[in-house]
């Protein structure tokens, strides 16, 4: 079988087995999973971006995905009555000299002959700059999370419709992107590997602590929806037209107006895929591309080639983790909230990685190809291994302790059946599904 | 052209290169030998920026290039081979040498989504160019073969022919001669006196092989212990009793008896 | 006296417990270590490792207790240790036979071999918890503690207690022993020499003769061996719960980078490191300091440096210092 | 007929110990019902369950539209906060689904737009923190030191219990938040025990950081009681604890000892641990279901949804587990019922509850109810 | 399967022929092409083989087929009298073939005394005698003998590498380019070591690009020329062929 055709069978497939979750269970959960998936694929082409491209182990792909979450709730949510006067500009003033200690510590490390003298002005500086930061932070933002706690307690937001904040997590990402950058990608493969897992959980401990900014554990509930592509549901379901639209099409309201908003966001999250997944193509075809690789391949000849690796190296974090961050915000957008404790590493990082690897790293339509095919079995295991279990148990007596608790264990089941398939595709295909040429 | 000044760089306690002052003429094909361990790569990286010396200074054309990294020195027309040979192993052999000229338009992020055109037009510059290349170092049907799967000496001439890719004002060739066929080694030998004549490129060699050096260098430097031992043509060099004992050495002691034996 | 009970608070609530998290760390960093200094590649499936071995340590426990076996003042999950490395033995080596060993033969990539010791902790994962459950459970038994707080009040008269748990001491022992075997076993006998040159130089490893499925084996055993006992201590300490050793990977793998991957002494050293920032950093040093500032002086507030929601930031951010300073870590571990 | 009610709870993730109590107790409440043959003429009630992993909003949506395209007729759940609101606001409210949790406290869902479809059986924690505060006072505590569990269950306790305490003039020294299911939890001890308080309140879970911290501080003498809100409660605690928990006390959702001691008889009967925390509250979110369906005739959300608020509160004969039969029999008779369960159920409003307290001392090794409030 | 791990299947003896030869090999890496295509190298007691050739002719690729490091396709390996061909690669370290390749031949991380002892890794006697004779042969190893392969020099590396070799005590010794990038003294003490070594008894297979100093002490030369024996015969007969020497010997 040709390569090509190959290739279009997998997505056919994938596709299939999606089509097979609408016809056995229902078009809408048929929908989010692709919507999931859609946004997946966007991971995992950040994540193929980084690693594939140009061999940097990223393995902080959850900070940034929160970081887009954190641009939603400050691009759409309203502002909170009384909380920038409350101790808003007092925050933001401390943030301000937080970051100039940073940079007149940066400052005098470069400027000043190394020796005792430079150390002691560095340490003075930084804690200085640490207690002055800390006296007006503190009570400033203690005044704002006081507002109202229960159900504000942070700043709030711009009050922008909520598109705006994609590219904004993006920018978002791309900025904390750049500051990891700077310091930590001189490091090699697994020390940059735990080094971005450290940032990754230092940005969650951050959105987690600091009710100010997003309400910290407290989530951020009811954010607006990208209209007028996406609309609410029971909005549809109470207007006549809509109403009479869907029964045209032969379904109640209820399924027709779930179905549009579902198939709304699939329209939007289409073109940010299409768009990324073209750029990324193209340039991964083009002399960059090639330059790319052969960093990847050999650091040292590279540069002595004219490269300058440092800067292509932060370059492609950058780029990739914008994607990331965008395709963060578009997953809050999609749940309609900020949850700072779903970010787990198993599920945003290393599933992501999962998705890449068994796609096949180094090409964008295997990464993509892999985010649809992983996130379909991460929500429909759980049903595989449930049935698996009933299979198993039901030649046994009913009320059985052993029957129960087989089934009582399906759950786990969904992790074991997670790992099984990923060492299955891995075993027949080491290089991914669709292996870079 | 090159100053190395004092030069020193240690390795904990251990002196690779131990105060190394030299001068390379522009123009000039200098060879540089001396003993395994002299310091001779060493030296070659601290100059092209891959080691920071731990004291001394380093000059191009006047200018103090102590300690820029080695992209830049690239652009500074300084290109160096590798000893060990670093191709990018999961590229083609024709992508090994594409990749190598700077400031391609293609390499800029933009250009790739904006300005395929112009992108078009430099590649198939560059490939008539690296298909070239390949052909004058005997290796032409290697032009799509994985870099890594090609043999040891072919890797070296792919570093060689990288070197060849771009305009440089200066080349240090860090023994592109081991391992390479020795027929090849001398036409390999005639391109440089051509590189040299033609397009006036300075070289530094570092090779072990005499024949070789004596075809194409004059000067030549004779390192040892981390420091310069002797300088001069290569006849002089060959006459200095010092580089005679640490590097040439006089020969099979039991060649005779070999031949006697048969 | 003020400065005797300065002295053991300080101990008792940094020193002693930062000691023992370390060594608890330390040991589960250097079966990490070794998987990826010889091995070469970082396996997420080591905390389900622990778990599994720590399991079947719980499972034997309970047999010997109901047996009426036990063992004086020491936990008798000691006993049930042997037969717990047993059974993880086992479980590795199936693992790696069915699992890993087709991509060794591929020589795939290290990042190939990452991904895949994540399925095989979904898989272990899921075996966990489906024979033993997700819950807690307890196994220790024998004397809890060497000297407990009230003890040791009494004893030296002090206000301050000071608590050592036998679990606590047990583990640093362990660890040193551990340690200390490691290293000479790696570089001084010839097997260990052979698993140095095997991870070097596989193929070179082949032309010396050296048996790779040997060292791999042999690998597997000292990691399962390292992971159960790693586990059973930490089990003993606080409590066996399947998903407390998941949340232990990446402490473990923190101390390992740390200390330089691939490096045992790296790991024992970044596990004390990581362990004592997190404590001392968030450490209020209210209390101490009342006891040895003057009366005048006694701090108001808590004299913390940051809140403990920042313990776990903490350590990391002391990793990437270290890590822009030494950027394999803290005795130079290897990049693959 | 066969009536389908999702159960979706994180049976993997974090409180991956608590769910199977909870999904049991919800399940209990099930059979029940299907064993009586009352409801709706002698229809049968089965569980369909499915996972939220507590903390994954992906999963546990998608998992949501799987249960409504099985055409469930209500959900019992989420449990953690973060994954219900996100349920309730892509999958329940969308499809007009009623969803009753047995554990989401989060504060910020009572304020939640929801279209009358979301209701909880456990109280906000808003309230709890009162109930706490006076606890203390009655006991002559001035100082505390307070630790909560990092998520919004546990931010909202002690935000409440420390504004409430702090308002009646008693002093919190630290609030140190711990993370759950982590190695070790001795920097937390360490500050906790260096910032002194007369008791040491734990707002996190028994089985989980609560259980580390409550042991780490017991060891190192740093605190010898303990303020145990009602993540805290339940026997494993002093069983795993030991003596040296005596003398500590809190409280816990719950109505008077009856109906709780009830369930718990049911439970250990079916041979799981009722006192796990929210498996009562999980029970009664299942009979509320039940029975806010037998008196509307129907087990169309739209119709049973608004007869929730109305089986669950007075007027009416008070209904206990264990008697769901009772309770379905005078619905049919087109009597009142007020549902009080295994935790006192009584709802204030959409996606309120009310529920008052039950005063808990450890006492011998076990939790003695000593008052109600 | 790759070569390296497959298991060894059944030898048997075969009477006469040279003590190591690769009869008429076919075969190449992997599902590749054939590289080598019915080629012939053999050695025989206290024989000096020199093999020879252009770049990417096959001369590496024909020592890791009598290695068993690929498969061999047609052909047979046969080593004292016994068929090799189906012997895994440590097998053959077993039997007694000792083997320095072209690249990667040291072990980088460990000592240049823990590389020489993995050379005996075989052998269960004492050592110490073989290690004092490799570092009189090479100083300067002495010198370094604790220091970390992988920060030697180039040369220096390639010391190591046979010095490794050596150590097995084999008895038969295949090198790869051994003097690549050794200065002329050290190769002049290689090539001088190797003549002795040689007289003990023990054949030597060598490949080389300083071809008419290794053909100079060679019993024996191989031109090999895309995979096939192109000349054959003494090391003096190869240097006087003036074919040979303009094309494969630098004039
Ligand atoms: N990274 C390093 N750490 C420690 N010592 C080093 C390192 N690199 C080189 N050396 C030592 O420095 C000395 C000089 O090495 P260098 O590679 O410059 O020699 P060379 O002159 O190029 O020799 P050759 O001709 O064998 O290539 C050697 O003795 C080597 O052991
Ligand atoms: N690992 C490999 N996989 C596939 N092909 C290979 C591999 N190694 C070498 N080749 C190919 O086999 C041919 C012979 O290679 P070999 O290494 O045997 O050459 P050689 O004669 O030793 O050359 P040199 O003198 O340059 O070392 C070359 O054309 C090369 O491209
Ligand atoms: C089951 C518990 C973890 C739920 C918790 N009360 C919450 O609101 O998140
Ligand atoms: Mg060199
Ligand atoms: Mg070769």
């Amino acid at each position: 079988m040709s390569e090509p055709v190959k290739n279009t069978l997998l997505f056919v497939l994938v596709g299939g087995l999606i089509l097979l979750t609408g016809f056995t269970q229902s078009w809408n959960a048929a929908i989010l999973i692709l919507n999931m998936g859609l946004i997946s694929a966007i991971m995992a082409i950040g994540v193929n971006l980084q690693w594939g491209f140009a061999g940097l182990f990223n393995v902080g792909v959850m900070g940034f995905v929160a970081l887009g979450g954190l641009a939603v709730v400050l691009i759409s949510t309203p502002v909170t009555p009384g909380a920038w006067s409350a101790g808003g500009y007092g925050i933001v003033l401390a943030l301000l000299l937080g970051a100039a200690t940073v940079v007149a510590a940066v400052f005098v490390a470069q400027k000043m002959s190394k020796g005792r003298m430079q150390t002691l002005s560095i340490i003075a500086i930084l804690i200085i700059g640490f207690f002055v930061y800390r006296a007006i932070f503190d009570p400033n933002a203690a005044a704002v999370e006081a507002i109202d706690p229960a159900i504000a307690g942070n700043l709030g937001g711009l009050n922008l419709p909520v598109l705006l904040a994609w590219p904004a997590g993006g920018l978002l990402a791309a900025g904390a992107a750049w500051l990891i950058g700077k310091t930590a990608l001189g490091l090699r493969s697994d020390y940059l590997a735990i080094a971005t897992l450290g940032i990754a959980e230092i940005i969650i401990a951050i959105l987690k602590n600091e009710d100010w900014l997003a309400r910290g554990v407290k989530n951020v509930y009811g954010i607006p929806r990208p209209a007028p592509v996406v609309g609410y549901e029971v909005d549809l379901q109470n207007d006549p037209g809509f109403v009479a639209r869907a029964e045209w099409f032969g379904l109640d309201a209820v399924t027709a107006s779930t179905l549009s908003v579902k198939l709304g966001y699939s329209l939007l999250f289409l073109i940010v895929l299409l768009m990324l997944l073209w750029m990324a193509q193209k340039a991964l075809r083009s002399p960059w591309g090639r330059m790319m690789r052969a960093i990847r391949d050999n650091e040292v000849a590279a540069e002595a080639m004219g490269k300058d690796v440092t800067r292509r190296h932060l370059q492609i974090f950058v780029l990739g983790s914008a994607i990331c961050g965008i395709a963060g915000a578009m997953m809050t957008t999609l749940d309609g909230q900020l949850t700072p404790s779903a970010y787990q590493p198993l599920r945003f990082t290393f599933l992501v990685w999962v998705m890449v690897i068994v796609g096949g790293s180094g090409n964008n339509f295997g990464a993509v190809l892999g985010a649809f095919l992983i996130w379909f079995l991460w929500v429909q295991v759980e049903p595989i291994g449930l049935w698996l279990m009933n299979l198993i148990t039901a030649g046994m007596p009913d009320g059985s302790a052993l029957k129960a608790h087989l089934i009582e264990s399906a759950a786990h089941m969904r992790l074991l059946t997670m790992g099984l398939i990923l060492l299955i595709v891995l075993r027949f295909s080491p290089r991914g599904l669709i292996p870079e040429k | 052209m090159i100053v190395v000044e004092d030069v020193h760089k240690h390795f904990g306690g251990f002196h690779a290169v131990d105060g190394a002052s030299l001068e390379i003429q522009k123009g000039s094909i200098t060879g540089l030998i001396g003993p395994n361990g002299a310091g001779k790569t060493t030296l070659f990286n601290v100059i092209a920026g891959v080691l920071p010396p731990t004291s001394g200074r380093v000059f191009m054309d006047g200018e103090d290039i102590t300690g820029l990294p080695p992209h830049e020195l690239f652009h500074k027309g300084l290109l160096r081979t590798f000893q060990i040979a670093h191709e990018f192993s999961s590229m083609t052999c024709r992508e090994n040498l594409m990749m190598v000229p700077g400031a391609q338009s293609g390499e800029s992020l933009w250009n790739t989504w904006f300005g395929r055109k112009r992108i078009a037009n430099e590649e198939r510059a560059l490939q008539a160019k690296a298909d070239e290349v390949l052909e004058f170092l005997t290796i032409e049907h290697l032009a799509d073969h994985k870099a890594g799967q090609v043999s040891g000496g072919q890797k070296k001439l792919l570093e060689l022919g990288r070197t060849m890719m771009v305009d440089a004002k200066i080349v240090f060739l860090d023994e592109v001669g081991a391992g390479v066929n020795r027929t090849l080694l001398m036409t390999i030998a005639d391109t440089i006196i051509r590189l040299n004549k033609e397009r006036g490129y300075t070289f530094v060699v570092i090779e072990h092989d005499m024949d070789f050096i004596g075809k194409i260098c004059d000067p030549v430097i004779c390192m040892a212990e981390g420091k310069v031992l002797a300088e001069g043509t290569l006849d002089e060099i060959k006459a200095n009793e010092h580089v005679i004992e640490a590097y040439l050495g006089t020969g099979l002691k039991n060649k005779d008896k070999l031949e006697a034996q048969t | 006296m003020d400065f005797l009970n300065a002295l053991v608070a300080l101990s008792n609530f940094v020193l002693v417990p930062a000691i023992a998290y370390g060594s608890q760390l330390a040991l589960g960093a250097l079966g990490v270590t070794l998987i990826y200094g010889i091995l070469r590649f970082s396996n997420f499936a080591h905390g389900d490792t622990m778990a599994f071995g720590a399991m079947i340590a719980v499972l034997v426990t309970w047999g010997l207790q109901a047996a009426g076996i036990g063992f004086g003042p020491l936990p008798t999950a000691l006993l049930a240790l042997p037969f717990a490395i047993l059974g993880c033995i086992v479980l590795v080596l199936i693992t790696d036979r069915l699992v890993y060993r087709f991509y060794r033969e591929q020589k795939a990539k290290p990042v190939i071999l990452v991904i895949v010791s994540m399925g095989v902790m979904f898989i272990m994962n899921g075996l966990v918890r489906f024979i033993i459950g997700p819950d807690d459970q307890r196994f220790s038994d024998g004397a809890r503690f060497l000297i407990s707080a009230r003890d040791f009040k009494t004893l030296t008269g002090l206000d301050e207690g000071l608590a050592i748990r036998t679990s606590q001491a047990i583990t640093v022992v362990v660890a040193v022993v551990a340690v200390a075997l490691l290293f000479w076993f790696l570089n001084k006998t010839r097997t260990g020499k052979s698993m140095r040159a095997y991870s070097d130089n596989e193929d070179l490893a082949l032309l010396s003769g050296i048996n790779p499925e040997r060292v791999v084996m042999i690998t597997w055993i000292l990691v399962a061996a390292l992971a159960t006992t790693a586990g059973v201590l930490y089990g003993l300490d606080k409590s066996f719960k399947p998903f407390v050793y998941f949340q232990l990977l990446l402490p473990i793998f923190a101390s390992a980078i740390v200390g330089g991957l691939g490096n045992p002494i790296g790991a024992i050293a970044g596990g004390f490191i990581i362990a004592f920032s997190e404590v001392t950093i968030t450490y209020a040093w209210k209390k101490v300091l009342t006891y040895l500032a003057p009366e005048s002086l006694e701090p108001s507030g808590l004299v913390q440096l940051l809140s403990t929601d920042y313990k776990f930031a903490v350590s990391f951010v002391i990793l990437l210092i270290v890590l822009l300073f030494k950027p394999t870590g803290l005795f130079k571990g290897k990049a693959v | 007929e066969d009536v389908k009610l999702g159960v979706l709870f994180g049976f993997t993730g974090p409180i991956e110990s608590l769910a199977p109590a909870m999904g049991s107790g919800a399940e209990l409440a099930m059979a029940e019902v299907t064993e009586s043959g009352k409801l709706l003429n002698g229809a049968t009630v089965t569980a369909s369950r499915a996972d939220t992993g507590c903390i994954d909003n992906g999963l546990a949506t998608s998992n949501g539209e799987r249960m409504i395209a099985d055409g469930v007729a209500g959900i019992i759940g989420g449990d953690c906060s973060g994954v219900t609101g996100a349920i309730l606001q892509n999958v329940a409210i969308p499809n007009g689904m009623v969803m009753i949790s047995p554990s989401a406290t989060s504060p910020g869902l009572s304020t939640m737009e929801d279209n009358g479809l979301f209701f909880r059986t456990a109280p906000s924690d808003a309230r709890e923190g009162q109930v706490m505060a006076d606890i203390l006072n009655d006991r002559g505590i001035s100082s505390i030191a307070l630790t909560y569990t990092n998520n919004d269950y546990g931010k909202g306790l002690a935000d409440a219990i420390q504004s409430s305490f702090e308002a009646s003039g008693g002093e919190v020294t630290i609030v140190a938040a711990h993370e759950d299911g982590k190695a070790d939890y001795s920097a937390e001890v360490g500050a906790l025990a260096s910032a002194g308080g007369d008791i040491l309140v734990v707002a996190g879970y028994l089985d989980q950081g609560g259980l580390g911290i409550i042991q780490a501080a017991l060891d190192s003498g740093a605190f010898d009681t303990f303020g145990l809100p009602g993540g805290m409660i339940g026997d494993s605690l002093p069983a795993n604890v030991g003596p040296d928990l005596n003398g500590s006390f809190g409280q816990i959702a719950g109505s008077g000892g009856e109906g709780a001691e009830k369930y718990f008889a049911m439970a250990e009967a079916e041979g799981f641990d009722g006192s796990s925390p929210y498996s009562p509250e999980s029970y009664d979110a299942a009979a509320l279901f039940m029975l806010a369906m037998q008196a509307a005739g129907s087990t169309n959300p739209a119709d049973y949804g608004a007869k929730i608020m109305e089986v669950a509160n007075e007027p009416g004969e008070k209904i206990y587990p264990g008697e769901l039969a009772k309770g379905l029999e005078l619905l049919a008779a087109g009597q009142d019922i007020d549902y009080v369960g295994a935790s006192g159920v009584e709802l204030i409003g959409p996606g309120e509850s009310a529920g008052s307290y039950r005063e808990i001392e450890v006492t011998d090794g076990e939790n003695k109810t000593v008052n109600f409030r | 399967m790759t070569p390296a791990h497959r298991k060894s299947g059944a030898t048997f003896k075969v009477a006469g022929g040279p003590f190591l030869i690769g009869d008429t090999m076919t075969g190449g890496y992997g599902k590749g092409p054939d590289i080598l295509h019915d080629c012939t190298i053999s050695a025989n007691k206290g024989e000096i083989a020199v093999i020879v050739g252009p770049n990417g002719a096959g001369k590496s690729t024909a020592m890791k087929a009598l290695f068993g490091m690929l498969d061999v396709r047609s052909g047979s390996v046969r080593l004292d009298g016994e068929d090799i061909t189906n012997l895994s690669p440590q097998d053959r370290v077993i039997k007694g073939m000792g083997f320095v390749p072209q690249t990667s031949n040291i072990f980088t991380s460990m000592t240049v005394e823990e590389n020489l002892e993995m050379g005996a890794f075989i052998r269960r006697d004492d050592i110490s005698q073989t290690m004092e004779q490799v570092y009189d042969l090479f100083p300067i190893l002495r010198d370094k003998r604790n220091q970390a392969a992988g920060e030697l020099s180039g040369g220096q590396r390639q010391q190591v590498a046979v010095g490794r070799a050596l150590m097995t005590q084999p008895k038969v010794l295949m090198l790869d380019e051994p003097t690549a990038g050794v200065s002329p003294i050290v190769m002049d003490e290689l090539f001088d070591r190797i003549i002795e070594v040689s007289r003990t008894g023990l054949p030597i297979l060598m490949v080389e690009q300083n071809a008419r100093q290794a053909l100079e002490i060679a019993d024996k030369g191989y031109v090999l020329v895309q995979g096939r024996n192109a000349y054959t015969g003494t090391g003096k007969e190869l240097l006087a062929d003036p074919e040979v020497r303009k094309s494969f010997l630098g004039g």
